[in-house]
């Protein structure tokens, strides 16, 4: 150790010490240290390089405001990039490495950037980079020979290519009272929400409740305020209604008092627990929200701020006091404001040695006064910072005096050597939340900040949060929220006995010092993006004015940090180039998150699992049997059933033709059932559908098409009667969810005085179509209980029956142009009624097939799916005029005849031959001529093809420009993506038994 | 009669699994009731339809959004305007609701084997199932016998609370396997037994 | 495929067999001097501090009148602005923008630009709109950076990959560019991708457009804008159109929070605003819908993907930009909003499709995410045509794709400003195309905005 | 956001499936008026500000909803059952409305 660690001071646990790496080396800090807090008392001041000129650069903060010290964790061989070191909790076998450096930490190549600092200013790249407009780096080539470079250089940590093996979860919470920060207002917020009975959430960033009570010196109640903190913290545990969350954040404010959070349940462990998640990404409903989110303290520009060393006195201070670590042994501060008093005090209590402290204000209060005094070290009033010195850590700084109007240091110059400066530039209240939740937050000159917004939700304000200065006001600001939260009321009595000294709540207007002599180094603003003050400037004066333009142009405030701590100062720059105020130059609205998330804990259970698996009944039964399955929306389903060696063409062709000589079976109980039941069930169809329902005889089935209000084709499928008011309608697999919809919207908002109703019972049914010459044969020794002659079983008739032992319900149907029969079943007999049916067919030679000969037989008969039905056609693009009723108006029929839905020039469905007997290749686009050579325009597309094994040639469907018109003639495909060229003949869409009279057999 | 096939195949796994550090969170079953029922109302005959599942099932179900009777076997709730769900041990309960639901007052649709009911028991169920739906859990806001629909992402479910600490989870049978794996992986943070 | 550049300057597009010109002193447009943006004058200005930068365009106040009125200082109207003065001579135009520059979706969006699209209207549109972007640096003298890392598209289906293939040759026949590659081939150009026949939805191939790619998308606001102003172009920032002022039927201008400003014409390209706009000419219905869009940004990192890649089960779309973040969006959250927010189930939808197709990524952290404010066709594709009022010019319906458009827009609807007919890549896009049914739908939905 | 349905009580807006502007009107269905029709399929107000909308709970219990809601601040300010008016085509039937949608027409306002 470097001997900066305190003995005394610090809620870390100096009986567990702990092992470490960074950059390859080993150090140890104790249980309770961040990275941060752990390198800093191993004396380690350079954590990483900055963005854009690789600057050497330290830590600046001690919380989740930290722009520079930004590490990547390597754990199970797996990188996170961007960690904050502040925010990192040191455990046992933790393995970091800084970033953004090559070769290495000390030294880097990349440094070469700050030597042409100038040429690099805000928005250098829209002016260069264009490359020559003639010749051969013309076009994009140049300016993409130098992104190559460009994109290496910058980046900030590398991600992994490898999968992350974690797990996120997501847990629904539902609360009276959210509050967000347990420092003493959310603390006192919570007590007293909780007092009332409320169901409180209790959100905490830190890994301990308190905030700034954990390391301000204070005395609450008597009592130090850490362990004031600890005690009500402890207190609230007791309360079933409370739950404290540590290592959450709350990071996002959406509509209805929605916020969103993430709980770090892992990171700080060595090895998680069975099943427990790294990151719970919490969702809460809250009734009314507490925000107690604190205040972030600002930097102050001068030149050289960001050398390793410097860092916020906030920042400082609580090192010392929270993780009992002296930031440097020779301290300086720099402050506008008293609150670096208080942490001269505290540093120096703590052991180290105040150099000096330097405040821009020529008068100060008489309570900093004493502080300082307290403090030790020499006093310099109306002084600024202009230059440090040092190398990769700091070692000294230059005092001048300040001229207060032009912010400008200059006159005699004081060198104070010291290797930490602490200093302060106010404090912004964190009103991220409510940005998000709301309007444009508002200036306070007093403060020199921006405040919450008028709430547009639920939310009350406590706290630094909403202006409070003091502890006081804080707890009692605290109480009050809690309160009214509770549907209480606010009381004026004091909450708790404070004991502070009496302080100036208010800074100095002073953002930015600017040395007389120009050049004295680089003045940060962003010191994540290198965004320096010049640059601010300069965007100026090329006119990039408002706020966005700023933040645009010169990447201020989209560091990982998001401006926490550059908004203000930033925009301040700005303002004073522009001769305005502060809010008149404007402020940005905070979008979510607050502070980074994890893209896995927002994905949660989804991870690994994007999306549910559909299964049929007799899906184990068809992996079991070697089907290759294959997505269709969620639902797998059999693609092929392939014999060893067997290719797919090979084992499709052999399937279809199984049905068509023999008899085969295929699962349909993907198809969407719904029940439409009731008295006006009938007329309901006749609505829904272009053809007439009402006129179905019970026990038949028949086709049907639906439009869409539009006119164009929605979907189409059979729909059985089963009784007077009883149907049972399919859609195709897809357009199940989306027919649903469209049905209950129609009877839900327009036609509420039908007496229907609709249920999906999809999965209520299995369903096997038995298909092929011998399809009868096989239901013949399979059905008990009714004949399936086609007396009794017609062609779309329906028979009830048994299929050894369980109860069936079958359709004669046919998809596939062969006699056939769809066998329906309750779901959870489906495997068996399977099994027996591919007994029964035995004999016969049965066989099951997949979706490619499902689609082979129905192309052979130029039957429709989905492949046509696209969303655009018509029903007269599909030359399923037919069906469109002209004795009833139906969904669609006063839209369907529009001029640009009977445009002559429309694509139409026809059949296509391959005439050089190779395939076609579905996504090929039919042209006129031959367009190997040259392109030529398309005049349609393919829309599925197969080889026909009864055509013994391939064949396909496609829907083309003129469609019937164009029968017998040729025509080629032009696949350029698969280089498939060659002639067709477009014919009929019905290749094969356009009689049907295979369907009667 | 030909027994029914549970959804879940080889996903269920009888045993203890997840962090076995302490006692089981939670105890996952599948429960098979021989009969799920819906029952759909027309407008205005509400009341008809309740006493026609009264004098079919014995189930005196109260005339209020998500109100429900969990009995022992048997167990009843409102899920939807003029819908309610009927859950039964017995196989058959479609046709004496059928019998008993005139066709002025409704309709019923068997969802026997169309549904699956997974049930969760034990201390952390609310916490389990506060993990895959957004819906308040906690007693106040979800009575015992209550039901309600919900979803979890694309698996719809209705969920009946049948006990303090047990729910029946109703959802479709060709996702049933899917909900259960993710059920399962749910509650490996605080245990569970499948029993 | 790029255009070509002629002895002249001008820049050659082909449209077919047919030539369009664009920029007839694309390379000499500052009269022989030096370009005002190169190496050399960013060298000569960091010697001088850079005291001496312009400023990128002025802030003029608004005159009574001009020739030619563009609501709108977003990419379109800046476009439109730039091209009627580059290629028609008219450059007494206003562009009157009521928040600052840029500030709506040309500033907020994933910077894809592509031109991967199916229907003949839509490829010959994008598709010149992709040979602009070619040049379009050069023609700006602004670099836009407008990269061509190409745009792939996954399928997770054989029935996918034909809808992608189809597309794809679409693009290969009317001229573009367009190659398929086996999941293997993914696997090695795109480190990361779940190409394993394990996953959910398992990769079986995808469609490349090589020439696709990403723009820095403010720079090309502010390269218009630079290049509307150095040519006369009144940018107007901070004026809010209030109502329009008419003579019979006849627009002649609009009243604004900066005063009334006349003109011959008045052109309106506000997107996700164009219902405001338009209600305040009494035109109270369109086919359109406002809904919002959400997009996302991780932190910073060194490269970890060259191409922007597509999830084709779901709805995503993702590149790394050269400041290193994943940029990334997904569908609109689905509703009718002018918040240029969104909500909590869509952010995460898109994080578990990012998830998904990077499996890796999961460790990766969202750093910011923001929304803007769609204008929603009811078939999915645009308008810019003449109208619907005499005196009036209408350009909108972009849905989230047009940030790509945005060269094309500019030019064709410069083209219909200036000559009061459509240019022929724009002809389709007409206002009445809903009512007679000749409706361009990319992805057959029909009349649901929230769908396309 | 968040919508409160009549009968299920107040939901995340995952469960909900938009379903656009509620104030279209579907002319009769046997009517040829061209402008009729292209007006309720195509034509939108699509205001900033107060929007009547239609919602269908379709993660819950599937019910039509009519929603008022403020498309710039997102706030609800009334929930009700769609489909209460009966069709104008059909004024003959008797109004029929259902104790629970009677109950419930106003759900809480929620955003």
């Amino acid at each position: 150790m470097s001997g900066r660690r305190i003995s005394d001071r610090g809620r870390i646990d100096r009986s567990r010490s702990i092992s470490f790496r960074f950059d390859g080396k080993s150090y140890s800090g104790y249980v309770g240290d961040t990275l941060a807090s752990a390198l800093l008392a191993n004396g380690v001041a350079l954590f990483g390089r900055s963005f854009k000129y690789h600057r050497p650069r330290g830590v600046l903060t001690a919380g989740i405001d930290e722009p520079n010290a930004l590490v990547t964790v390597i754990r199970n061989g797996k990188r996170e990039a961007n960690v904050p070191a502040t925010q990192l909790e040191i455990h046992d076998g933790l393995v970091t490495e800084s970033q953004n450096r090559f070769p290495s930490l000390a030294f880097d190549v990349g440094a070469v950037n700050q030597l042409a600092g100038s040429i690099f200013s805000a928005g250098f790249y829209y002016k260069t980079f264009m490359g020559p407009v003639v010749g051969p780096l013309r076009g994009t080539r140049f300016w993409m020979f130098c992104e190559w470079f460009i994109r290496r250089a910058a980046g900030l940590g590398r991600a992994d290519h490898a999968a992350d093996t974690s797990r996120y979860q997501r847990m629904n919470a539902y609360c009276d009272v959210l509050v967000v920060g347990s420092g003493p207002a959310g603390l006192a917020a919570a007590r007293a929400a909780a007092d009332a009975g409320k169901n409180v959430i209790l959100a905490e960033l830190d890994p301990v409740p308190g905030g700034s009570a954990k390391w301000s010196g204070e005395t609450i109640d008597g009592k130090p305020a850490a362990e004031w903190a600890s005690g009500e913290a402890e207190a609230l545990s007791d309360h079933d209604n409370v739950r404290l969350l540590t290592r959450t954040h709350v990071w996002g404010y959406y509509d209805g008092n929605t916020l969103a959070a993430l709980e770090r349940v892992g990171d700080h462990v060595a090895s998680a627990a069975a099943g427990a998640p790294r990151h719970r990404h919490w969702v809460i409903r809250a009734g009314t929200v507490v925000l107690a989110t604190g205040a972030f303290e600002r930097p102050i520009v001068f030149p050289g701020n960001d050398r390793p060393g410097v860092m916020l006195a906030s920042a400082a201070q609580r090192y010392a006091a929270e993780f009992g670590v002296l930031p440097g042994k020779r301290i300086a501060l720099f402050t506008n404001n008293d609150s670096a008093y208080v942490a001269a005090a505290e540093l120096s209590a703590a052991g180290a040695e105040i150099a000096a402290i330097v405040d821009t204000r020529q008068v100060i209060s008489a309570g900093a006064r004493d502080l300082a005094a307290k403090a030790g070290g020499e006093l310099l009033l109306g002084q600024a910072i202009s230059a440090t010195n040092g190398g990769k850590a700091l070692a000294g700084i230059t005092v001048q005096r300040l001229d207060p109007v032009t912010g400008t240091a200059s006159g005699a110059k004081q060198t104070i050597p010291v290797d930490c400066l602490a200093m302060s530039g106010g404090w912004s209240p964190a009103i991220h939340l409510a940005s998000q939740a709301g309007a444009a937050p508002k200036w306070n000159e007093d403060l020199q900040a921006f405040l919450p917004p008028e709430p547009a939700q639920p939310w009350l304000g406590a706290g630094a949060f909403a202006g409070d200065t003091t502890t006081a006001d804080t707890l009692r600001s605290g109480r009050n929220a809690g309160m009214k939260a509770a549907g209480g009321r606010a009381s004026r009595a004091q909450a708790a006995k404070l004991d502070a000294p009496q302080l100036d709540p208010f800074p100095a207007p002073v953002f930015e010092i600017r040395s007389a002599e120009g050049k004295s180094g680089k003045a940060l603003v962003d010191h994540q993006l290198d965004v320096t003050a010049e640059d601010v400037r300069l965007a100026h004066r090329e006119g990039f004015l408002s706020v966005e333009h700023l933040k645009r142009y010169t990447t201020l405030g989209m560091a990982t940090d998001q401006g926490k701590t550059s908004n203000v100062p930033g925009l301040a720059i700005m303002a004073n180039a522009r001769g305005i105020s502060i809010p008149e130059a404007g402020t940005t609205r905070f979008r979510p998150p607050f502070a980074p998330v994890s893209l896995g804990s927002l994905a949660a259970e989804r991870f690994g699992d994007v999306s549910p698996d559909r299964l049929t009944p007799m899906h184990d039964w068809h992996v079991e049997r070697g089907a290759e399955m294959m997505p269709a929306g969620l639902w797998h389903r059999p693609r092929i059933y392939s014999l060893p060696g067997e290719t797919l063409e090979q084992a499709y062709v052999r399937e279809a033709k199984t049905v068509r000589e023999g008899v085969g079976m295929v699962d349909v109980s993907t198809l969407g059932k719904i029940a439409v039941k009731g008295p006006d069930a009938a007329e309901f169809l006749d609505r829904v559908y272009t053809n007439k329902f009402s006129t179905l005889a019970v026990g038949k089935a028949r086709y049907g098409l639906m439009l869409r209000e539009d006119g164009l084709v929605l979907d189409d499928g059979t729909t059985w009667r089963l009784g007077e008011n009883d149907f049972l309608m399919t859609t195709t697999t897809a357009a199940a969810g989306k027919v649903m919809q469209h049905l209950e919207c129609l009877l839900d908002v327009h036609w509420p005085d039908l007496k229907v109703a609709l249920t999906s019972v999809s999965d209520q049914w299995a369903g096997a179509a038995v298909s092929g010459p011998d399809a009868r044969k096989v239901l013949e020794r399979a059905v008990k209980g009714t004949a399936v002659d086609n007396e009794t079983l017609p062609f779309m008739g329906i028979v009830y029956g048994e299929v050894d032992g369980a109860q069936v319900m079958i359709c004669r149907l046919s998809f596939s142009g062969e006699l056939a029969y769809e066998v329906y079943c309750g779901a959870g007999h489906g495997t068996h009624v399977w099994e027996a049916l591919l007994a029964a067919g035995e004999p016969f030679g049965i066989l099951s097939y997949g979706m490619e000969a499902l689609g082979t037989l129905r192309i052979e008969k130029g039957h429709v799916t989905g492949a046509e039905i696209d969303g655009r056609v018509t029903a007269r693009d599909l030359y399923l005029d037919w069906m469109l009723s002209k004795k009833k108006p139906f969904v669609g029929s006063a839209m369907m005849d529009r001029e640009g839905l009977v445009d002559e020039d429309r694509i139409r469905l026809v059949g296509v031959i391959s005439l050089d007997g190779l395939p076609l290749g579905g996504g090929a686009h039919i042209v006129e001529g031959d367009s190997r050579a040259e392109p030529n325009e398309s005049i349609g597309h393919m829309t599925a093809f197969c080889y026909s094994p009864v055509l013994a040639k391939y064949i396909g469907l496609a829907l083309v420009k003129g469609g019937k018109a164009r029968h017998g003639q040729r025509a080629f495909i032009a696949d350029p993506l698969r280089k498939r060229y060659g002639p067709v003949e477009i014919v009929s869409h019905h290749f094969f038994d356009p009689e049907g009279s295979r369907i009667h057999g | 009669m030909v027994e029914r096939e549970s959804p879940l195949g080889q996903a269920y796994k009888p045993g203890r699994h997840g962090n076995v550090a302490e006692a089981a969170g939670v105890t996952l079953s599948e429960t098979r009731p021989g009969s799920i029922v819906e029952v759909i109302a027309w407008p205005g005959n509400e009341k008809t339809a309740l006493a026609a599942i009264k004098s079919a099932t014995g189930l005196a179900l109260p005339d209020r959004p998500g109100a429900g009777v969990s009995r022992e076997g048997r167990a009843g709730y409102g899920f939807a305007p003029r819908r309610w769900l009927v859950i039964d041990d017995r196989e058959g309960a479609a046709r004496e609701l059928h019998k008993a639901v005139a066709e002025t007052t409704g309709v019923i649709n068997d969802l026997s084997h169309g549904r699956a009911v997974i049930r969760i028991a034990g201390p952390r169920a609310e916490w389990v199932l506060s993990k895959l739906f957004a819906v308040d859990f906690s007693t106040g806001a979800f009575p015992v016998s209550n039901g309600c629909s919900t979803s979890h992402h694309e698996i719809f479910a209705q969920i009946q609370r049948t006990g303090k600490n047990q729910f029946d989870v109703v959802v479709f049978r060709s996702f049933a396997r899917a909900f259960w794996t993710t059920l399962c992986h749910s509650a490996e943070e605080v245990g569970y037994e499948v029993s | 495929m790029v255009g070509n550049v002629k002895a002249d300057g001008a820049y050659v597009v082909y449209i077919g067999m047919q030539s369009v010109r664009v920029g007839a002193s694309a390379v000499c447009r500052t009269d022989g001097n030096m370009a005002e943006y190169s190496a050399f004058s960013l060298l000569r200005n960091a010697f001088n501090s850079n005291r001496d930068w312009k400023q990128a365009w002025r802030k003029p106040e608004p005159k009574p009148s001009y020739d030619v009125i563009v609501i709108g200082g977003g990419g379109h109207g800046l476009a439109t602005a730039y091209y009627l003065a580059a290629e028609h001579g008219i450059s007494n135009v206003a562009v009157l923008e009521r928040g600052w520059l840029g500030s709506g979706n040309i500033g907020r969006n994933t910077t894809i630009v592509r031109s991967n699209y199916l229907l003949p209207a839509s490829t010959r549109f994008y598709e010149f709109s992709m040979k602009l972007w070619e040049n379009l640096s050069h023609e700006l003298n602004y670099n836009v950076m407008f990269s061509q890392r190409g745009i792939l598209n996954l399928a997770h289906s054989p029935a996918q990959a034909d809808d992608y293939i189809r597309r794809g040759n679409a693009m290969r026949l009317s001229g573009g560019d367009a190659e398929w590659l086996s999941a293997d081939e993914i696997g090695r150009k795109v480190p990361g991708v779940d190409v394993s026949g394990s996953a959910r939805f398992p990769v079986v191939g995808g469609l490349l457009q090589p020439r696709a790619g990403t723009a820095r998308h403010d720079a090309v606001a502010w390269g218009y804008a630079r290049g509307a102003d150095r040519r006369g172009v009144d940018i107007i920032e901070n004026c809010e159109v209030t109502g329009f002022l008419r003579e019979g039927d006849s627009i002649t201008g609009v009243t604004t929070t900066r005063g009334e400003i006349r003109a011959a014409k008045t052109a309106v390209a506000v997107a996700g605003s164009t219902g405001r706009v338009m209600k305040l000419a009494g035109i109270d219905k369109l086919p359109i819908e406002s809904h919002v869009l959400q997009a996302f940004v991780s932190e910073s990192l060194k490269p970890f993907v060259d191409m922007v890649v597509t999830w084709g089960a779901g709805h995503l779309y993702m590149s790394q930009s050269d400041k290193g973040g994943l940029v990334f969006g997904g569908n609109i959250d689905g509703y009718n909003s002018y918040a240029q927010r969104g909500n909590l189930p869509i952010v995460e939808e898109v994080m578990s499709e990012m998830v998904a197709m990077f499996p890796s990524v999961a460790r990766v952290r969202l750093l910011r995410s923001w929304g803007g404010v769609m204008d929603m066709s009811m078939d999915g594709s645009p308008i810019i045509t003449t109208g619907p009022l005499p005196g009036m010019y209408l350009n909108c319906g972009w849905c989230y794709g047009g940030f790509k458009a945005t060269p094309a827009s500019g030019f064709s609807f410069a083209w219909t400003i200036a000559r009061d007919e459509p240019h022929q890549i724009n002809a389709p896009y007409t206002l009445d195309r809903f009512h007679r049914g000749a409706i361009i739908d990319e992805k057959g939905q029909g009349a649901t905005p929230r769908l396309h | 956001m968040r919508i409160t349905c009549p009968y299920c009580g107040t939901r995340d807006v995952v469960e909900f499936t938009y379903q656009g502007d509620a104030t279209v009107t579907r002319p009769d269905p046997a009517s040829t008026d061209q402008a009729a029709w292209n007006a309720y399929v195509y034509d939108r107000a699509n205001p900033a500000g107060k929007h009547s909308e239609l919602w269908q709970h379709s993660g819950g219990c599937r019910a039509h909803l009519v929603v008022e809601r403020d498309t710039v601040s997102h706030v609800i300010t009334s929930v009700a059952f769609a489909g209460i008016k009966p069709n104008p085509a059909r004024t003959t039937t008797p109004k029929r409305k259902s104790p629970a949608r009677k109950a419930a027409t106003r759900g809480k306002a929620a955003s």
